[in-house]
C-alpha cells in the first residue's frame, strides 16, 4: 500500500519537475523580454516602461546566468510559488486552486453520470451478449467515439439549450449549469467504459470459475454477485486509469466550450494568452489531479484484489 | 438501460426550472475580472453601477455632474473645484464627503492609471463637500480623468492596509454581493442610493470566453443581455423573435499599427499602397456585417472636433496601389508575390485574442493583401505582445482596436499613442514627427473651443496625410438584448450599462 | 467474422475502404480541382453547391471543396507523420528496454512515468504553447504523447517473448539477438503495433481538431477541421450544411481508423 | 441397487458433424463408471451433455434420465436447478474453476449457504470441516493462487460436492498431477462413490484401475470396448485398448539402452545448491553425466527440476557448487527439450524455414535432415506447416530432430511428454531415447512419473528428498 503511494508521489514529483522545466524553457522562448512581460502582467500594459521592467529585473534577478535562474525557478516550484499570472498579475497558485474546485466538481458529476450510464448499459449488453441491445450499444459507442468531445457538447447545446431551452448554454451560476458539460463528458466516458464493462463481464460469465459456481448449484444472480462483480471490476477499475486521461482531455475541451471556470479552461485560455506561469500551474494541477486519480485507482485495485495484499 | 433512462429523465426534470429568474438580470460579456481594484478592473464596477465617479460623460462626450453636482475651473486653468453632492452614502453606510473623496483620489494616484498623467500639484478639501485640485499647468482632460473608472469613489473601508481593495464599497445603485473571479460577479440593489433606485433587484455578470457561446446564451434565454457579440452571431440573433440586437457606434477604431522604420514600410507611398489595397467595404459588409463602418481616418465619428469632414471615403484601388509599389521598385515575382532586390514583400501581422473580431478581420486583410502580392503571416498574441513588440522593435504590422473614448477626451490617448516623438505603445512606431506632440501639449492647455478644434483638425490632418497608422473600420458595439428587458440604453463610452434604468417586461 | 480479405475482418475492411475513399478524395481534389483554399470571395459567402463548387462556399466565400480536401490532407499527413515517428521511437525503445532490461530499462521507464503523469492533450498543449500555431510543435507534441503506448506495449511483449522458451530455444541453438528479433519478436509485435498505429492516427486527428477548437492549434487561414468547425459554428443556423462538412470529415476519418484498428480494445 | 442415471443413445453433433456417436450407459448407486480414452475421444462432451453444459453450436440428442425424468428436455433454468443438488461436476482444471479472488473456505461455504440453505456461520463451519477432511485445514483461508494443483483439485472436490449431489461427474480430474497427488484425488472419488455414484473421464489407466467399477473405452467419439475394470484391464480385447494400457509406463518394456564402454563425462556437477523465493531447492548435488548416458530426474512439481536444467545449461546462475562441461565443446551442443512443444517454436513461421535457418547458421549438411526425420517417423511434408498446425507429438519429435541436427552431447528433456496422450507419449519417449543413444548423446530426462524413468534410464536422480 505504501509503495503504491510512494510510487505515485515520485511520479508526481517527476511530473512537476518536467512541467517546471518545460515552462522555464517556454518562458525564455517567448518573444520579447521576460522582465517586460512580468511588468506588463503586474502593472497592466498601459503602464509599462523601461523603469518598471528594470525594477522587475533587479527584483527577480533576471540578469543572473540562465542556470542560476533555472535553479531559482525550481526552488520556487518546491515552495509552491508558481509566480504571478502574466495576464492578471495575481499569484497563479491562488487562481488555480480556485479553478481546481470547479474542475473537480465537473469531474465528479461527469464520472457519476458516466457510471450510471455505462454500468447498466454494459452489464445488460453482457448478459445478452450478441443480442440486439449489445449490438446497438456497440454502434452507439463507435458513433460517440468517432466524434471529438466538443461536437457532442455542441450537439447537446443545440438540442437542450436552444431548442428545448432546458439548460443554460454556458457559464457557471448554479447546479443547472453543470448538467450539459457533465453529460457531454459522461457520454464520451460511457461510450468507452460501457464496452469495457461489457467485455469484462462477458469474460467473467464465460470463465471456468463462473461455470463452476453455477455447477456448484448457485444461481446466475448469486454467481454473478459473488464471483462476477469483483472479478469483472478489476479490469474495469484498472481501465479507469486510462479513461481518466481521456476524461481530463475531455475536460479541457468541455470546460472551454461551456466556459466552465475550471483548470482545463484556464489552461487553454492561458496557452491562448501565452501566460506561462498560468500554463505551468494549470498543467501541474491537471497532472496532479490525474496522478491523484490514478492513485485512487491503484488503491481501489488493491482493495478489490486480495492477491495484491498477500503477495510478499 | 431502463435505469439509465430514468436517470436521464430525473436529470432533465431537475433542470426544468425556468431559465429566467424574474428577480435577476443576467449579463454576459467577454471581460474577465480578477480583482476589485479600480485601477485594474474598475470598468466592470462602473458598468455594473457599483462604483461611481465624481464626474460623468454624456453620449456626446460632454462632461456631466456625477458625485460632484457641479465644478468650476479658475481663470488660469490651474485650479479645479468640485462641489460634492450632499447625502451620498456608500454601501457600508459611510457618507461621502471631501475627505473621503480625497482619500480615494490619493489611492488612485498611487496606482497606475490615467490620473498619473495629469499634472496634479495638490489635492485638498476646502470644506466638507468641496474638493480642490491644483495643477502645475492647465490640463483640460482633467474632467475626463475624473470621470474615468480608475478614479471611482470608494469608501475608506474598501481598502485594506496596503491600499488594495478588499471588498468594494461604492456609491452606486447596486452593491457588490458575490465576487467569484474570473467568471461571475453578482450585485444587488442598494436601497439607500442617492438617486433613483434600481428597479431590478439583482444582476449577475458572467464571463463567456467563446463568442459563439455568448450568442447562444441569449438565444437560449439563459442570459438577458450579451455585450460584444461576434459578427457571425449578429445575423443569427437578428432573426430570433425574442432577441433584439442593438448596434451602436462606439469611439473605437480597428487600425493597423505599423513599424514605419521598417524598410518596406518607411516610404509614405508604401503605407498609402497598403491602405489602398484594403477592401474596407467588403470587410464592413461581409466580415463585420455592419455596412458603412469603413474608416477613412483614425478618429471615429462622434468626436466631431477631431474629424476631417471633407475627407473622401476610403476605397479599394488595386491598380493605384500596384503603381505606387512599382514606383518603389516592387515587381510581382513568379508566385505573384512582389519582389525587390531578391526580397519578397512578406510581413508578419500580429493581433490579440481579447477581441474576437480582430482575428476575423486579420484573416480578410491577409487574403486581400495576397491579391496585391503582399504575404502576411498572421498570428495571435497576448495583448501585451503588441506593446512588447513595439518596444523591442520586432513588430511589423499589428491589427489593434483603439478606444478613443477611453476618457471621453481623446487627447490623453493621442498623447499616449503619438506623444513620444510621434510614437506610442499602441500608436505609431518608428515614425518621426515633432509637430504632433507639440500640438498635443498645446491643446492640453487650450480652453478656447475654436482653437481647440483647429488644433484637433491639424492633428487629424497630420495622421491622415502621413498614415503612421492605417485606419480600417469603426467599431459598432453589437449588443443582444432579450425582449423581456425594458429600457435598455447603451453608453457609447461603455462607462455605464445603466442597469438601474432597466426593468423586466411585466 | 469468418470471411476475411487480406487477413482483415469485415469491420476492418469497412474501415480500410473508408480511409481509402477519404485519401482518394483528398488527393483527387488536389489534382483535379486545385483551388486555393485560402482565396476569399467576400461577395459570395455560403453559396450553395454548384458545378464549380460542389460543396458550396464558407463565410468568406472560400471553396469548401478545396478547404475540406486540404484539411483532410493535413489531418492525414499529420497523423501519418506522428504515427510513423512515434511508432519508430516507441518500438525501438520498447524493444531495447524489454530486451536488455537493467539500467537502460529503468531510465526509459522513468521517462515513461513522466509521460504517463500527464494526460496526452495537456502535453500537446504544453508543446503547442512553445510555438503557437506551428505545425512542427503539434507534430512533436502529438508524437511525444503517442510513443508511450508503443513503448509500453512493445516493452511488455518483448519482455514476455525474451523470457519465452521459444527464444531460449533459439538462443541455445546458437542464434543471435537479431535473429530472435526477426523471427520471434517482430511477428509478435507487428500486429499490436499496427492496431496501435490506427488508434494513434485517429487520436492525432482528434487532437488536431481539438486544438483547433480551443484556438491553440494551427492558425487560420489554414484549412484544418477543428478550426473550420469553430469558425463555422456561429453560422450553424445560416449554413448548417457547411458546418456539417468538417464534422462529417472528422467523423469518417476517426470512424474509419477505429474500424481499421479493429476490435474494441 | 437403484439406477441413478440412465443415458440412452446420447449423441453430440456440431453442424451435422457427429462428434459423439450414440452411447448408452447407466449409473447405479455405489457404482463407479470410468470412461477411458485419449484427447478427442469425446469423453468430455459426454459429461457436458449430461450436465447440459454443451457450448452453443453443439447439440445433444438422445435421453438423459435422472430418477426416470428426461432432463434433456428440461428448460435450461430448470436443468440448472439440478446442478450441485443432483449432479455434481469436478472441473478439468481446478485452478481456472476457482474464483481467484475468494479464499478457499468461502468457495465451499457459499454452497452450503445458498444451496444448502444454512446460515453463514454454519456454512463456514461445515466448509472448514470438509476442508479439514481432505487435508486442507491449513489452507482454508488461502486464495486459489496460493494452492498447488493437488490442493486446488481437493478444494474443487469439496466445493462441487457440498451441494450434496449423489452423482459426481469428474472430467479428467488428475490432469497435470503427479503420482502421489493423483492417488489422493482417486481416493476422494472412491469416497464419493460410497455416497452415490461416480462417473470419471480420464486417460490415465492407473486412475481407472484405482476407481474400479465399470470401464468404457472410447476413441474418436465411438465406444470401443467396455467391461468390469479388473477384467478389461487384465484382458483387453480391442487393439486400441491394448495400446492404451500398454502406453502406461508400468506396462512398458524396459527400453534402457544397453550399457556400452566406459563413458567419458560430458558434464560433472559437484556440490550444487540453489534456493528460490527463500526455499532451498537442492543442495550438495553431485552428478556425473557420461556420453550417451540416459539419466532420469524425478520429483514432485515445484521441486526445482526445471531450475536444475537451466542451471546445468547455463541459463540460470547457481547459488554455489561447480559445473564442469566437456572441454572445447560449442555452447549449442548442450540443448533442451521443452514440456510444451509449441512454446519452443516461433509461431506463424513454416517449420521448414526454421530448420533452414538452423542449417544455414551452423553450415550443416542438409542431407542429414531427411534420414533424421525418417528415423523419428516424421513426414517431411510437415515442414511446410507452421508449429500450430502440427500435433503435439509430431512437434515434440520435430523438436528432437532439431536438437539432434546439432549433434548435441547433452539433451535436457524437461517433462517432454507430460502434455501428450499416453500412446503418443510412449512413442516419443522411445524415439528420443533410441535416437539420442544412436548419436551418443546424453539425455537428462525429467519426469514426475517414476515408473517411466525406471523403464528408460540408466539411473535416476531424485530431487526434493523423495525417491
Amino acid at each position: 500500500m505504501m509503495t503504491l503511494v510512494a510510487k505515485r508521489l515520485l511520479q508526481a514529483a517527476l511530473m512537476i519537475w518536467s512541467i517546471g522545466t518545460l515552462s522555464y524553457v517556454l518562458m525564455r522562448l517567448l518573444p520579447g523580454d521576460m522582465a517586460f512581460r512580468i511588468a506588463a502582467g503586474r502593472y497592466g500594459y498601459d503602464n509599462v516602461n523601461l523603469a518598471a521592467s528594470e525594477a522587475v529585473r533587479a527584483e527577480l534577478g533576471l540578469d543572473r546566468p540562465a542556470w542560476q535562474q533555472y535553479l531559482a525557478w525550481l526552488a520556487d516550484l518546491v515552495r509552491f510559488d508558481l509566480g504571478d499570472s502574466l495576464v492578471s498579475g495575481l499569484p497563479v497558485a491562488h487562481e488555480v486552486s480556485h479553478l481546481v474546485l470547479h474542475t473537480l466538481q465537473l469531474a465528479v458529476a461527469a464520472f457519476a453520470c458516466a457510471v450510471l450510464l455505462a454500468l447498466p448499459v454494459g452489464l445488460f449488453a453482457a448478459f445478452r451478449a450478441g443480442g440486439w441491445f449489445d449490438r446497438c450499444s456497440l454502434v452507439a459507442s463507435a458513433f460517440l467515439r468517432a466524434q471529438p468531445v466538443f461536437v457532442i457538447g455542441l450537439a447537446l447545446v443545440l438540442l437542450f439549450s436552444l431548442h428545448l431551452k432546458l439548460f443554460p448554454v454556458a457559464g457557471f451560476n448554479g447546479s443547472k449549469y453543470l448538467v450539459l458539460p457533465a453529460v457531454s463528458l459522461a457520454l464520451v466516458m460511457a461510450a468507452v467504459s460501457s464496452r469495457v464493462i461489457r467485455h469484462s463481464a462477458v469474460g467473467v460469465i464465460r470463465s471456468a470459475f463462473f461455470d463452476f459456481s453455477r455447477v456448484k448449484g448457485l444461481s446466475f444472480a448469486q454467481s454473478f454477485w459473488r464471483h462476477g462483480v469483483r472479478n469483472a471490476a478489476l479490469p474495469v477499475v484498472a481501465f479507469l486509469g486510462i479513461q481518466f486521461a481521456g476524461a481530463i482531455e475531455g475536460i479541457v475541451m468541455i470546460e472551454s466550450l461551456f466556459s466552465w471556470p475550471g483548470v482545463g479552461h484556464g489552461l487553454a485560455h492561458a496557452v491562448f494568452n501565452r501566460d506561462v506561469p498560468m500554463i505551468q500551474a494549470a498543467a501541474m494541477a491537471l497532472g496532479l489531479i490525474f496522478v491523484g486519480l490514478n492513485l485512487l485507482v491503484d488503491i481501489a485495485c488493491y482493495l478489490i484484489d486480495p492477491r495484491e495484499r498477500t503477495e510478499p | 438501460m431502463r435505469s439509465a433512462c430514468s436517470f436521464l429523465l430525473l436529470f432533465l426534470l431537475a433542470g426544468c426550472s425556468p431559465n429566467q429568474d424574474p428577480e435577476v438580470l443576467t449579463l454576459g460579456g467577454p471581460f474577465e475580472f480578477t480583482s476589485q481594484e479600480p485601477s485594474r478592473d474598475g470598468y466592470l464596477y462602473t458598468r455594473l453601477q457599483v462604483a461611481e465617479t465624481l464626474l460623468e460623460v454624456d453620449e456626446q462626450g460632454r462632461l456631466q455632474p456625477g458625485l460632484a453636482e457641479r465644478w468650476e475651473t479658475s481663470e488660469d486653468g490651474l485650479v479645479w473645484r468640485l462641489y460634492l453632492r450632499d447625502g451620498v452614502r456608500f454601501h457600508d453606510g459611510t457618507a461621502l464627503d471631501a475627505q473621503v473623496a480625497l482619500a480615494a483620489l490619493r489611492v488612485a494616484r498611487s496606482k497606475p492609471g490615467v490620473i498619473r498623467a495629469a499634472p496634479i500639484e495638490e489635492l485638498r478639501s476646502e470644506d466638507r463637500l468641496t474638493l480642490a485640485v491644483r495643477l502645475s499647468r492647465p490640463y483640460s482632460p482633467l474632467g475626463a480623468v475624473l470621470a474615468h473608472y480608475t478614479t471611482a469613489m470608494l469608501a475608506p473601508a474598501s481598502y485594506r492596509a496596503d491600499g488594495n481593495v478588499g471588498w468594494m464599497q461604492g456609491t452606486g445603485p447596486y452593491r457588490l454581493e458575490d465576487f467569484d473571479p474570473p467568471h461571475r460577479l453578482g450585485v444587488a440593489r442598494f436601497e439607500d442610493y442617492w438617486g433613483t433606485p434600481a428597479r431590478i433587484p439583482r444582476v449577475v455578470y458572467l464571463t463567456g470566453h467563446r463568442a459563439e457561446s455568448r450568442a447562444l446564451q441569449v438565444m437560449a434565454g439563459q442570459t438577458d443581455i450579451i455585450y460584444t457579440l461576434d459578427p457571425a452571431s449578429v445575423d443569427l440573433l437578428r432573426r430570433q423573435p425574442d432577441v433584439q440586437v442593438h448596434s451602436n457606434p462606439i469611439p473605437r477604431t480597428i487600425q493597423i499599427k505599423l513599424n514605419a522604420s521598417h524598410p518596406f514600410l518607411a516610404p509614405l507611398q508604401a503605407r498609402q499602397a497598403l491602405s489602398l489595397v484594403l477592401d474596407r467595404t467588403a470587410i464592413a459588409r461581409h466580415v463585420m456585417r455592419v455596412p458603412g463602418s469603413e474608416a477613412n481616418q483614425l478618429i471615429p465619428p462622434g468626436l466631431a472636433a477631431w474629424r476631417l469632414e471633407q475627407l473622401p471615403a476610403a476605397r479599394r484601388d488595386l491598380p493605384r496601389a500596384r503603381a505606387l509599389l512599382a514606383g518603389l521598385g516592387w515587381e510581382p515575382g513568379a508566385d505573384g508575390v512582389l519582389q525587390r532586390d531578391g526580397q519578397r514583400f512578406a510581413l508578419s501581422m500580429i493581433t490579440y485574442a481579447d477581441r474576437p473580431e480582430l482575428f476575423v478581420v486579420a484573416t480578410a486583410i491577409q487574403a486581400q493583401m495576397r491579391e496585391a502580392g503582399i504575404t502576411l503571416d498572421v498570428s495571435v498574441v497576448n495583448s501585451s505582445g503588441i506593446v512588447s513588440g513595439h518596444h523591442d522593435g520586432t513588430l511589423q504590422l499589428a491589427l489593434v482596436a483603439r478606444n478613443y473614448g477611453n476618457i471621453a477626451d481623446p487627447l490623453g490617448l493621442l498623447d499616449a499613442d503619438y506623444g513620444d516623438g510621434g510614437n506610442g505603445d499602441w500608436g505609431a512606431m518608428g515614425w518621426h514627427n515633432e509637430e504632433l506632440p507639440a500640438l498635443l501639449r498645446r491643446l492640453e492647455a487650450e480652453r478656447d473651443p475654436l482653437r481647440y478644434r483647429a488644433g484637433a483638425q491639424r492633428i487629424a490632418g497630420l495622421l491622415s496625410e502621413q498614415l503612421p497608422v492605417i485606419p480600417v473600420l469603426y467599431y459598432t458595439q453589437q449588443t443582444a438584448v432579450s425582449s423581456r428587458i425594458q429600457g435598455f440604453v447603451f453608453d457609447p463610452y461603455e462607462r455605464n450599462y445603466h442597469l438601474s434604468r432597466m426593468s423586466f417586461q411585466p | 467474422m469468418t470471411r476475411r480479405l487480406l487477413g482483415l475482418r469485415r469491420g476492418q475492411l469497412a474501415g480500410l475502404v473508408l480511409i481509402a475513399a477519404l485519401v482518394c478524395f483528398a488527393l483527387l481534389e488536389g489534382l483535379l480541382h486545385g483551388a486555393d483554399p485560402a482565396s476569399q470571395d467576400l461577395a459570395n459567402p455560403f453559396a450553395g453547391p454548384s458545378l464549380s463548387e460542389p460543396l458550396g462556399t464558407d463565410q468568406y466565400g472560400r471553396s469548401m471543396l478545396a478547404r475540406l480536401a486540404a484539411a483532410v490532407r493535413l489531418s492525414l499527413a499529420l497523423s501519418l507523420l506522428c504515427v510513423v515517428t512515434s511508432a519508430t521511437i516507441g518500438v525501438a525503445m520498447g524493444v531495447v528496454a524489454g530486451w536488455r532490461q537493467g539500467l537502460l530499462d529503468k531510465c526509459m521507464s522513468l521517462l515513461l512515468n513522466i509521460a504517463l503523469a500527464l494526460p496526452g492533450l495537456v502535453l500537446v498543449l504544453l508543446f503547442a504553447s512553445l510555438a503557437p500555431g506551428s505545425f512542427l510543435m503539434l507534430y512533436v507534441g502529438i508524437s511525444a504523447v503517442l510513443w508511450v503506448e508503443y513503448f509500453r506495449v512493445v516493452r511488455a511483449i518483448t519482455r514476455r517473448v525474451a523470457a519465452s522458451p521459444q527464444v531460449q530455444a533459439s538462443r541455445m541453438l546458437g542464434f543471435g539477438a537479431l535473429y530472435c528479433v526477426r523471427r520471434h519478436l517482430w511477428p509478435a509485435i507487428v500486429g499490436p503495433v499496427l492496431t496501435l498505429a490506427a488508434f494513434g492516427a485517429s487520436a492525432s486527428i482528434l487532437a488536431l481538431a481539438a486544438l483547433g477548437f480551443i484556438a491553440v492549434g494551427l492558425r487560420p487561414p489554414t484549412a484544418e477541421l477543428g478550426l473550420m468547425m469553430v469558425e463555422l459554428f456561429p453560422y450553424y443556423n445560416e449554413a448548417p450544411w457547411v458546418l456539417a462538412q468538417p464534422i462529417l470529415a472528422v467523423f469518417l476519418l476517426v470512424l474509419g481508423l477505429n474500424l481499421l484498428a479493429g476490435g474494441e480494445e | 441397487m437403484s439406477v441413478l442415471l440412465q443415458v440412452e443413445a446420447l449423441s453430440v453433433s456440431a453442424n451435422d458433424v457427429t462428434l459423439l456417436e450414440p452411447l448408452s450407459l447407466s449409473l447405479k448407486t455405489g457404482e463407479a463408471l470410468t470412461i477411458l480414452g485419449e484427447t478427442g475421444a469425446g469423453k468430455s462432451l459426454l459429461v457436458q451433455a449430461i450436465m447440459g453444459l454443451l457450448p452453443s453450436p453443439l447439440q445433444a440428442r438422445g435421453r438423459v434420465l435422472l430418477d426416470g425424468q428426461d432432463i434433456g428436455r428440461l428448460k435450461p433454468a430448470l436443468r440448472a436447478r439440478l446442478w450441485g443438488r443432483q449432479l455434481a461436476m469436478l472441473p478439468q482444471e481446478p485452478w481456472h474453476a476457482l474464483d481467484p479472488l475468494m479464499p478457499a473456505e468461502q468457495q465451499v461455504a457459499e454452497v452450503y449457504r445458498y444451496v444448502g440453505g444454512l446460515s453463514a456461520p454454519d456454512a463456514l463451519e461445515r466448509s472448514r470441516q470438509d476442508l479439514a477432511g481432505v487435508g486442507l485445514a491449513g489452507a482454508a483461508e488461502r486464495l486459489p493462487g496460493h494452492l498447488s494443483g493437488g490442493m486446488a483439485q481437493r478444494l474443487a472436490f469439496c466445493a462441487a460436492t457440498a451441494g450434496g449431489a449423489p452423482i459426481v461427474l469428474a472430467d479428467e480430474p488428475t490432469k497435470g498431477l503427479d503420482a502421489s497427488r493423483r492417488d489422493q484425488v482417486a481416493a476422494l472419488l472412491r469416497r464419493a462413490r460410497e455416497r452415490g455414484a461416480v462417473l470419471t473421464v480420464t486417460h490415465n489407466i492407473e486412475v481407472a484401475r484405482q476407481l474400479g467399477g465399470h470401464i468404457l473405452v472410447m476413441r474418436d467419439g465411438r465406444l470401443v470396448e467396455q467391461g468390469e475394470a479388473e477384467e478389461l484391464l487384465a484382458r483387453p480385447k480391442d487393439g486400441y485398448t491394448r495400446a492404451l494400457i500398454g502406453a502406461d509406463p508400468q506396462h512398458w518394456p524396459d527400453i534402457t539402452p544397453t550399457d556400452g564402454a566406459a563413458r567419458e563425462p560430458v558434464l560433472t556437477v559437484r556440490g550444487l545448491h540453489k534456493s528460490r523465493g527463500g526455499r532451498l531447492l537442492f543442495e550438495g548435488l553431485h552428478m556425473t553425466v557420461g556420453r550417451g548416458e540416459i539419466i532420469g530426474i524425478s520429483g514432485d512439481s515445484g521441486c526445482g527440476k526445471s531450475s536444475l536444467g537451466d542451471i546445468l545449461l547455463g541459463l540460470l546462475p547457481a547459488d554455489g557448487g561447480e559445473i564442469r562441461r566437456a572441454p572445447q565443446i560449442a555452447r549449442h551442443r548442450y540443448l533442451k527439450l521443452y514440456q510444451d512443444p509449441p512454446a519452443a517454436f516461433a509461431p506463424g513461421i513454416p517449420l521448414g524455414r526454421l530448420f533452414d535457418d538452423l542449417i544455414g547458421l551452423h553450415r550443416l549438411d542438409r542431407r542429414r535432415l531427411a534420414p533424421l526425420l525418417q528415423r523419428l517417423r516424421l513426414d517431411p511434408g510437415l515442414l511446410q506447416r507452421t508449429s500450430v498446425a502440427v500435433s503435439g507429438g509430431e512437434l515434440q519429435r520435430l523438436a528432437i530432430a532439431r536438437a539432434l541436427l546439432l549433434e548435441p552431447l547433452l539433451l535436457f528433456a524437461d517433462e517432454p511428454v507430460s502434455r501428450l496422450d499416453p500412446i503418443t507419449a510412449r512413442e516419443v519417449i522411445a524415439l528420443l531415447v533410441q535416437s539420442a543413444t544412436e548419436q551418443d548423446c546424453a539425455v537428462l530426462l525429467v519426469s514426475h512419473d517414476l515408473e517411466l524413468l525406471r523403464k528408460t534410464c540408466h539411473h535416476v536422480v531424485s530431487l526434493g528428498g523423495r525417491a
